[in-house]
Order: structure tokens, then C-alpha cells, then sequence
């Protein structure tokens, strides 16, 4: 299959081999797939959401499924920067492909904190801000819900990292377009977006939520359409590179989003329904460019005839 | 992987027994279980997880690569389970397997004791293979008691495969219908009751089924100290321990709050599991 | 079937014989689907979203199937009030069902003169103010996007209206309780929730977006769990009746909304799939009762257990 | 409305056959079309368009009520196709219909010409047999003409069943791998000159297919003051006229800009189209 057609992408810098990525939480920390899929093939690995110091996350029932989609409310659990760049780097450093953490913190400090951690652990190659979460300090309003906040917490990371810096928008806001401008006036190099739809599912016979949560984020094909729109959005208002994140089950997702604009994508829940998926994905998209003839992916990105 | 249904047949009610055919061999232990993805659409969009019932490792090879069988024994709850019993001979289904840790074998038992309750029993059956084929010391050859619980005795399945390798089957039904009146967790407390006298330390007990069931199991076996396993059923997403949905508190031993069923079960000591909050 | 369970909800002073209505945009003007459903049995009908004068809407394709969900973008189409009450009420006034109207304005005073006509129409027994439309006079922002517009549309109808007024507001915001609150302060009797997120899809043969309008609405299975949170939020905020809409195709669909906190609840997209869907859905509420010892259905409202 | 499969097989390619069979009496003119809801779960989730292929309106009656028949003729193009592929004798599926405002008779017409390019071809089976049956006049007795076109031989379909009713059948191929090489909007054209002598009043086209050819088939029609009636295609959600999906641009006579495809159409004047902006 055409040998000469370039997959390659430089996303804030960092340069992938092609624009498929994992999304965070949907691959642990790389280790777990690691028996199902040829990690090697892959742009790049964004692992499990990390803080500070570990996490226990919420109690179960944590996952949900509804129609075409489902619901988690996994509550960021996660090993904690330490252990991560001690247990877990050193397993993906084995690879060719990027690691990108993806991290969050309870206020200001803490973000700032783990990109620090981030800048000297060798093997990072970059870093994915989740926004979604909760200021404590401030009346636990989330971050990426308000365009001040999310302006505040990625000035005070840029300051504290030169490493590329993408930040990841919740799709729960009016005006998703305000948050990405203010994510990019803050110094981030690539926005990432979708993060999961805010939902709820009930147990008709307990009354109770089906999580334990009460709510939980709503992933899957369900959303996609919601995320396309999304990114064509953010891709026409603002200059930096989009990362199409939502619902992506296959190559033709895939180039869905990157006609709307996006200039890499992130696989997700489909990840569990196959692991091996993003291979199946890559291939496609060579295949889909060699039938248009299309020498380079990056052509595709954004060019929606409208 | 591709796997193709070689059988798939009604029981009774809403029992159904599928054989599968894979390429490659299926190298799984009892207790394991398969993640299958029953229709190519999104509704359902996730992997449905079932247990081995039957594995049969080392089929002779008819084509290159040679294959691998196994059944799998499942009843009807909702949409998924309905597709799969809709499945005919040829029918292809994607599975992804074997996942999980299984049962394990303590040295020096005497009797393995293997209770289940209603559908619990689809991997009880491989288990008693496997033990059989073990042999003493290892699971404990010729030593095999079942207990099996169900509502109806429509709801007891299994009984044959487990006498036919020479185990001993107790069953209670709660209606009464089959067996002793009531649920089988009480059948076993008698069962250790009247043989007091044996060494706890060479029984081991091997449970599935649900929750409620397994908690009473589990007192019973931290009461006496019989070393216990319980393979646990948690909706799960991926099957792998990368999506931390399936998860289950337990004991804080290792400062790990919580594990997760599908990567380090779903068999578990019962002494493991913090079961006033499960 | 049990004959003495209460399936009657009053919601803004009208009384509906059961919770279950049809929601706007999805039954025409009833006439469409008279051959396929007993329409005296249903709640009430809520009709295609009616403008002062007629309006056009969108060019064609309108319409894309998602994964479980569909797009629409038929821009409003409609035959306008007059037409609307000389030609499709007579008939709807044959039916032992309530009818209420849904409309829409470019600018308040079009809405306010809607909500007169109204008024002076006997056979109709409430008004639903779509409020996900672009306000034309004031920058195009959408009146349901922003709280203060909100407030001023919804007081000035509900200076210009004796008719019950349910607001129906879009789930494209970042705080749907605050735009519940300025609905409520500015007299609304009642809110229905949700109308469709904003979604998109693209042709990757094309290129070209596949609704001509390029974005459109999602509905569906696909956006229940958005909506049942939405609702359940919203209850939780304000003292009036909510009205349950997004995704409902069964009767436990409808009973998880209104365990949520929905007084009632509206059915749409799930008309097309099953004309006969809402009254297989009433019988199921009827069943549903039955097996819970409910005496009426009205108990049920609320009662999630958290 | 549940329907049984009564039969439904391949025909060539992806090109298939489906006989349906419900309870009550069809009452469908050709033209008309049934939406079928191919799996009970929501991914598909709306219905699919099918065309009338044959009606067969009065099957002696086998059980109470008695049993309407009918047959589809359709082509796998995506997921609901292709799941309606795999239904087997017996299952069921939930139909609605019929539905739309099928194909109509003028008075006084000596040849009726139908045009159908692909699966266009759907329909034009049971409209010829409808024109065969209503006899001269309406319709016209004994001259129906058919310009059948496709991509290559294996797009041809359903030739000898006109055959069979007596039609002229003329087939284009566009690689000439069966009739003349090229589109069937050309024959038509050549016919009608080879034809100037007929009374252009006294003929009538009905043609189905893709956009392009409906367009062209208009034009000719236009041109030479031909009746013509064109079936559309267009995404339909409620196939009934309630969610305003389905529009096609029409000719403002009525002050209407737009008319719903299901329910207005789909068969319409091809007089009445903003061809230029469909
Ligand atoms: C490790 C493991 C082994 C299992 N082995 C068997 C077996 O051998 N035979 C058998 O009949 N069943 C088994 N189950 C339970 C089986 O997976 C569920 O009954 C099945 O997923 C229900 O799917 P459904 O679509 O029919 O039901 P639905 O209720 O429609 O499923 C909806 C969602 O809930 C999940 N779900 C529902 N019930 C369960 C459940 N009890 N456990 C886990 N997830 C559930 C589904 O996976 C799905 O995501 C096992 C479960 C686990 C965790
Ligand atoms: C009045 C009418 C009669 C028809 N009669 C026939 C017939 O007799 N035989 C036949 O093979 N086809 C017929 N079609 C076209 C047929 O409905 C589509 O091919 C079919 O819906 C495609 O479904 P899919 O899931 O396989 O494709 P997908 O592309 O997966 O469908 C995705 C969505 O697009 C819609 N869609 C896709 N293609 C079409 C299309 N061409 N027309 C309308 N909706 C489409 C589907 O309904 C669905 O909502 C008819 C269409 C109409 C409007
Ligand atoms: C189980 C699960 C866990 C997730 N954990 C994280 C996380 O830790 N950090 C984060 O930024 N996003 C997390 N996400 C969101 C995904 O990265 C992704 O944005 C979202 O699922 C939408 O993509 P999808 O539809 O392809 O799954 C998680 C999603 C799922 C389903
Ligand atoms: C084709 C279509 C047309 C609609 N038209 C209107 C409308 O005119 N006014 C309105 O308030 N909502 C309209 N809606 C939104 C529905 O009333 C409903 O809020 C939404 O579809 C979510 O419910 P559902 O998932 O059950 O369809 C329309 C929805 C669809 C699918
Ligand atoms: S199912 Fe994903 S971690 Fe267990
Ligand atoms: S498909 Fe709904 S109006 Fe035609």
C-alpha cells in the first residue's frame, strides 16, 4: 500500500507519524493493550488523566452504557505523577510513538506542579490539560466551563513548561469557541476537544442512578455529531491546531473530523469495543488517500466545502 | 478475533449453550472469560463478557494453525444476550479473550467444594474439568462437591455434566421444586456442619453467582478459614484494566483502594473483598 | 388493565388525561399521523413550531441519520399562525387531547404578537416558546443561549398571554439551571427540556457538510442521557413542573424522566421510528404503575433516590 | 405493522429480492413505497424507503383477515441494506405503508414509456403491470415501451419480466457490456425522433433513477410537451409528512417553496421540480 503517502503531522510541535492518536483514559497508561494492538503503528499515546498524588476515583457503578454510546464517572483514578513517570515511562519509552500526559489538578498549583514534574521526566513528549475538572479553591466551578478560569489556569502551566502544551475543552459550555480562544491568548500550542457530554442514566426498578455518581461523561458514537460541530467551530475561530476528539470508530470518522478542520484525532471509547482499532484506522487512511490521490493527510485538514 | 459459532442451542427458558470455533488454540484457564461483540452496529455498542463453560484446548487441526473450541452457557437478560441467541451455526462474532485471572489451584486440598447460584454455574463446569484432570493435591481428584441454587429447578443447569465426572451434586431450589426448599448457601453450611471433622485447610471453595450469594459464601468461608474464591460480575467496558469501570473495593493491603474484576479477577480471594461496600 | 391508576398530570394549569405528548417539529400538525395513532389518547400535542407569517426553512438535505440519532435542519418550516388556526386547528379541535403551540419570533415583539393570536383561538390550551431561535434584532444570539434575553422574552409573552407558557429551552449552554431560573422569575408556568444539541456531519466524498444548512439539531436515543440530566438538574433548581424531552422511545425512557424530577414527559424523534409509540408507552406507564402498587402516576415525579 | 419475510434472495451483485407478506390486504398503487424498520435496535435507527417491486393485493385468504403479499426489489448501499440482506425466511419486520402518492394514469394515452436507471427499476415492475391491467386509455394497452439503463449488465434488471407483459424493452449500458453503450437518456431521445410522427399528447413517461437522469428525462419531457412523471429520492426520517425532511424545490404555484417527497410525491410532474436548485 502506497509507500509514498505522508501520514505525518506536527501538532504544537510535536511531530507524529501519522494523526492518530489515543485518547486519555481509554488506554490506561499503554501497557494494557500492549498484547492487542502494534503501539508503534500509533502517532502518539495520551495516558489516564494524572494528578499530583494518586487518585482512588469515584465509587462504582462507574460505566453505564446507553445507545450508541455510554457513560462513565471513572473520577480521574489514577497512580499519580510519581509513580507514573517511575512504573509506567519507562514501559512506553520502549516504543516509537509520543507519550502525552494528560493531567488535572484540584486549583491552580497543582497543574502548575505536574508540568513541572512533566518538563523533566525525558520520555514526555508532551502535555494534554484536562479543563473539565473542578477549582476547589474557587466554588469547585470547572475550569473549562469558564473562559477567566480556563485563561488563568493555562498561563500559569505555560509559564512552568516548555513542553508543547495542548489543552482539552469540555464540550459542556455555550460557546465553546470563547474557551478555545482564551486557551490559545493563554499560550496553549494545540487545543483538543471534544471531553465527554455531562449525562445520567436511572434504574427504573431502584430509582437510583445507574452510576454511583449520579452523573457521568457520555462517550461513543452517540456524540460524534456534537464534536464534529464542535471542532468545525474552534477550527475556523482560532489559529492553532485542532485535535478532533468524539465518537471516532473508523477511518471515515476520522477524515470526517479533519475535513471539519481537525489536524489530528484522538480514538476513544472504540478502543474498547476493539483494540485494535487504531491500526484498522491508520490503514484506512492511507487507503483513503491514495483513492483521492491525496500525497499528504495534512491537505485534508479543513477543507470543508461549505 | 473472528470466531465462528458451531452450535447454538436453547436449554430451557432463557438458557442458551453456544459452541465457538477460533482460530488458534484457546489457551484459557477455568474462571477466564471472552468479551463478545454480538452485532457489528452501536446499539449495543459494548462487549458483552462470558465465562468459559467448556474449554477444549487442543482440537486436531483442520486447517493450518489448527483451532481452538469452547462453549459458552448464558441466559437472556437484554439486548445483547437476545442477538446472540438469535446467532446460527457459521455465524461469525468477533470475541476478544481470554481475558482476566481465573480460578487457581491450592496445593494440598482435599475436596474442592464448587457452588453456584443460577447462572453463576456457566464456569463451574470448565473448573470441575479442570480440577478432575489435575488430580489430587491440586483441586483434589475424585473429590468434588456442587452445590447449585436457583429459583426453579428449571433454573438448575449443569447437574448432568457434573455427575458424569463423578462429583457429588447437592441442589436447593427456592421454590422447592428440585432439591432441598431454600437457597444453597444453606445447603453448604449443613453440608460443613455434618462433616466437622474434616481438616478446613484441606477444602477449598470455588463460588459464582449472585452478589448476595457470594457474600454468604464468603462469611461462611472466613468464618470456618476455608481458603475461598468468588469470580465477581461488574458491567464492564473494556475487559482489559485500561478504562477502570469494572472496579471493586477492596482491603486495603497494598494502598490500593480499589482493583479492578476484569484484570485482577474475576476471581478473587473472598478474603480480598471489602464486602461491606461491594 | 388497571382502570384505577391516575395517569392525569396537571402541568401549568392545563390537565392532561396522561403524561405523555407529542413533542414539536415531530407530529406535523397531527393530521400526518391521525391514520396510524389514537390521538384522543394522548396527553396532549404539541404542534410544529408556528411563526407569525409562514416561513420557508431550510434548502434540502434536512435530514441525516447518526448513530443512534438523526440531524435535522428544516429551519423552521411552517405554515404560520393564520393558516394555522383557520386550516389545522378544526380539526385538531375534533380530538379529546389538548393542543398546545409551539412558536417562535425573530425578535420579541413577533413572539409577543404570536402569544395574542393565540390567545384569541379557542382549542388552544397552551403555549411552548421555542426559545433556541437567533434574535434578530440584537446580534442573532440566541434568546435561550443567554439568561438576560431569556427573561425578557418570556416576561414580555407573559405580558401579552393568559394561556398556560411552557419555555422550552435549548441544552446548548453551560448552566441550563440558570436559564431555567430566568424563565421561572419571568413567569413562565412550566419548562420543557431538551431541545436538540447542535450537531454536524460531513460527506467525505464531497467534502460538502450533509445538511445543507451545514449544522443542525440532534434527537434521538443518542442524546437521552444529556436530556435526563439536563431534567433532573433543572427540577432540582426550580419549583415548576418540567416537562421531560430528548431521546424518549420506550415507557421506561419516559418513567426514568420523570423519576428524574419531569411532571410529564414529550416523545419525538421516536414518532417516526413507531407512529404508534405514545400510546404503547402510555400502556406501559399504566403496567408499570400496576406492577409498583403506584396508585398515580403523578408519585413518581421526583422520587430518584440519591 | 409486522411483516414475514417470505422470501428473500440475491439476485446478482449486491441486487436483491424480497418477498413480504402482512396481515390485511395491500392496498398500494405502484409508485407507492413502504418504510421498513430493518432491526428493533437504534443503530440503524430511522426506517428505510422501499418502493412496491410487485403487488399482489389478493392472496386467498389463509388465516382470518387474510394476507396482503408484495414484493421489494433493492440494493445493499449501506447498513440497513445490508441487514435486510440477512433476514431469512420467516423473521419479521416492522413495515409502514403504504405510503406517498404513487404513479397516475392520465386519460387518452396510447404509449406509456418507462425510464429507470439502477435500482430505479424498483418500481416500474409494478407500474407496468398496473398499466397492463387498467388496459388502453388509461395507460395504453400493448405499448409500453422500457429504456432500462445501468453501468454495466449486471445493473440490468428485471428485463424479463417486462418481456413477459409484452413491453419494447430497449437497454444502454454505459461499457456496452448489454445493449447499446452509453445512458438510456439517449435512447429515449433517439426513439422519440425515430417516433416524431406520434402525437406527443398520446404519450406518457413515468421514469425512476438517479437525480441526473430524472433531470434529463424532465428536460426531454419539457421539450416535447411529453406528460411526464418523475419518482424522487430523498432521505426520509417519518416518511409521512410530519418532520418536513424530505423536500424538493417546487415551481412556487401555490406559494409553497417546498413539498414533502413522502408525502406529496414521491412520484411528481416533472413540470412541477426547480430542477436547477434540486
Ligand atoms: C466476567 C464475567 C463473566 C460472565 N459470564 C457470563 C456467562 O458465562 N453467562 C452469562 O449468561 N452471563 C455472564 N455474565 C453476565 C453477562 O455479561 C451479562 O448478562 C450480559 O452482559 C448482559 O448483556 P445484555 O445485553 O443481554 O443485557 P443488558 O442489560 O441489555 O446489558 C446492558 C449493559 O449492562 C451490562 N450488563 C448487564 N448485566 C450484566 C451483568 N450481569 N454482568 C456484567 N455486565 C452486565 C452489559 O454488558 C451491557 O453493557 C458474565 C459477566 C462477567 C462480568
Ligand atoms: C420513496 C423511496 C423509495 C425507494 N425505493 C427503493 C427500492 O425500491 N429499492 C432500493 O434499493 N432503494 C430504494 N430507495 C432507496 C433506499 O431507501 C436507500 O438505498 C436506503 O435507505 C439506504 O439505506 P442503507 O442503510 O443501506 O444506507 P445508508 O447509506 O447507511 O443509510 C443512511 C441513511 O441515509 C438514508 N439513505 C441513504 N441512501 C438513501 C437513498 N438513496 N434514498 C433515501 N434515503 C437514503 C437512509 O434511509 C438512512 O437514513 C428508495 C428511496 C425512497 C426515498
Ligand atoms: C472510561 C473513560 C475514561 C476517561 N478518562 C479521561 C481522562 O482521564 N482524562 C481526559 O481528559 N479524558 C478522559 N476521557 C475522555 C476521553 O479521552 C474522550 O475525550 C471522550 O471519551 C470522547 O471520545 P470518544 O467518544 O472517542 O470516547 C475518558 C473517557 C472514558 C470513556
Ligand atoms: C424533525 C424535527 C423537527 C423539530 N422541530 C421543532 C420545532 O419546530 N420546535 C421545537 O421547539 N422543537 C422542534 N424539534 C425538537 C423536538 O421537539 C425535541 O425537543 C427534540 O427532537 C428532542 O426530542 P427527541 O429526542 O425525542 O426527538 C424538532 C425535532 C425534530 C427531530
Ligand atoms: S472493564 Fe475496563 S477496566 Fe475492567
Ligand atoms: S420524511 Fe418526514 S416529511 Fe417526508
Amino acid at each position: 500500500m502506497g509507500r509514498d503517502i505522508d501520514l505525518s503531522v506536527n501538532i504544537a510541535g510535536i511531530n507524529l507519524k501519522n494523526p492518530v492518536m489515543v485518547a486519555s483514559g481509554t488506554f490506561g497508561y499503554g501497557e494494557e493493550y500492549a498484547p492487542y494492538v502494534n503501539i508503534n503503528k500509533l502517532g502518539a499515546i495520551i495516558v489516564k488523566g494524572l494528578s499530583l498524588t494518586p487518585r482512588n476515583g469515584n465509587p462504582p457503578p462507574r460505566i453505564v452504557e446507553t445507545e450508541a454510546g455510554m457513560l462513565n464517572s471513572i473520577g480521574l483514578q489514577n497512580i499519580g505523577m510519581d509513580t507514573f513517570i517511575k512504573e509506567k515511562l519507562p514501559f512506553l519509552k520502549k516504543y516509537d510513538t509520543k507519550v502525552i500526559v494528560n493531567f488535572f489538578g484540584d486549583s491552580i498549583d497543582e497543574y502548575c506542579e505536574i508540568a513541572k514534574m512533566a518538563g523533566s521526566a525525558p520520555g514526555i513528549h508532551g502535555l494534554e490539560m484536562n479543563i473539565s475538572c473542578p477549582n476547589k479553591q474557587e466554588g469547585w466551578l470547572e475550569f473549562g466551563t469558564n473562559s477567566d478560569l480556563t485563561f488563568r489556569v493555562v498561563s500559569a502551566v505555560r509559564k512552568n513548561t516548555n513542553l508543547p502544551l495542548i489543552v482539552k475543552l469540555s464540550p459542556n459550555v455555550t460557546d465553546i469557541t470563547v474557551i478555545a480562544r482564551s486557551a490559545a491568548e493563554a499560550g496553549a500550542d494545540a487545543i483538543s476537544l471534544i471531553n465527554t457530554l455531562s449525562g445520567m442514566a436511572i434504574d427504573i426498578e431502584t430509582r437510583r442512578p445507574k452510576l454511583a455518581n449520579i452523573i457521568g461523561g457520555l462517550s461513543g458514537p452517540a456524540i460524534k455529531p456534537v464534536a464534529l460541530k464542535m471542532v468545525w467551530q474552534v477550527a475556523r475561530s482560532i489559529k492553532l491546531p485542532v485535535i478532533g476528539i468524539g465518537g471516532i470508530m473508523t477511518y471515515k470518522d476520522s477524515i470526517e473530523f479533519m475535513i471539519a478542520g481537525a489536524s489530528a484525532v484522538q480514538v476513544g471509547t472504540a478502543n474498547f469495543i476493539d483494540p485494535a482499532v487504531t491500526e484498522k484506522i491508520i490503514d484506512g487512511l492511507e487507503l483513503y488517500c491514495e483513492q483521492k490521490s491525496i500525497k499528504a493527510i495534512k491537505e485534508i485538514t479543513g477543507s470543508i466545502v461549505t | 478475533m473472528l470466531s465462528i459459532v458451531l452450535k447454538n442451542k436453547r436449554l430451557i427458558n432463557s438458557y442458551y449453550k453456544m459452541k465457538l470455533s477460533c482460530e488458534g488454540f484457546i489457551n484459557a484457564l477455568p474462571g477466564q472469560f471472552v468479551m463478545i461483540k454480538v452485532s457489528p452496529h452501536y446499539d449495543p455498542l459494548l462487549r458483552r463478557p462470558m465465562s468459559f463453560h467448556r474449554i477444549i484446548p487442543h482440537h486436531p487441526p483442520f486447517k493450518k494453525g489448527g483451532r481452538g473450541e469452547f462453549e459458552i452457557l448464558y441466559q437472556i437478560t437484554g439486548k445483547g444476550t437476545e442477538i446472540m441467541s438469535n446467532l446460527k451455526e457459521g455465524n461469525k462474532v468477533d470475541i476478544l479473550g481470554p481475558l482476566g485471572r481465573g480460578f487457581w489451584f491450592p496445593e494440598g486440598i482435599e475436596k474442592a467444594i464448587i457452588i453456584a447460584g443460577g447462572i453463576g454455574i456457566a464456569p463451574m463446569v470448565a473448573l470441575a474439568e479442570e480440577i478432575r484432570k489435575r488430580g489430587k493435591g491440586q483441586g483434589s481428584r475424585g473429590k468434588i462437591i456442587v452445590f447449585i441454587g436457583g429459583k426453579t429447578k428449571d433454573d438448575i443447569l449443569c447437574k448432568g455434566d457434573f455427575e458424569k465426572i463423578g462429583a457429588n451434586v447437592h441442589i436447593a431450589t427456592e421454590d422447592g421444586s428440585m432439591g432441598k426448599k431454600g437457597v444453597c448457601t444453606e445447603l453448604l453450611k449443613e453440608w460443613l456442619i455434618a462433616h466437622g471433622s474434616l481438616l478446613m485447610a484441606q477444602l477449598s471453595i470455588f463460588a459464582c453467582g449472585p452478589q448476595g450469594m457470594l457474600k454468604a459464601v464468603a462469611d461462611i468461608s472466613i468464618n470456618k478459614n476455608i481458603s475461598c474464591q468468588v469470580s465477581l460480575d461488574k458491567n464492564m467496558a473494556c475487559g482489559t484494566g485500561a478504562c477502570l469501570g469494572c472496579v471493586v473495593k477492596v482491603k486495603n493491603r497494598d494502598s490500593r483502594l480499589y482493583k479492578c474484576v476484569c484484570k485482577d479477577g474475576p476471581v478473587f480471594d473472598a478474603g480480598e473483598i471489602l464486602w461491606e461496600e461491594i
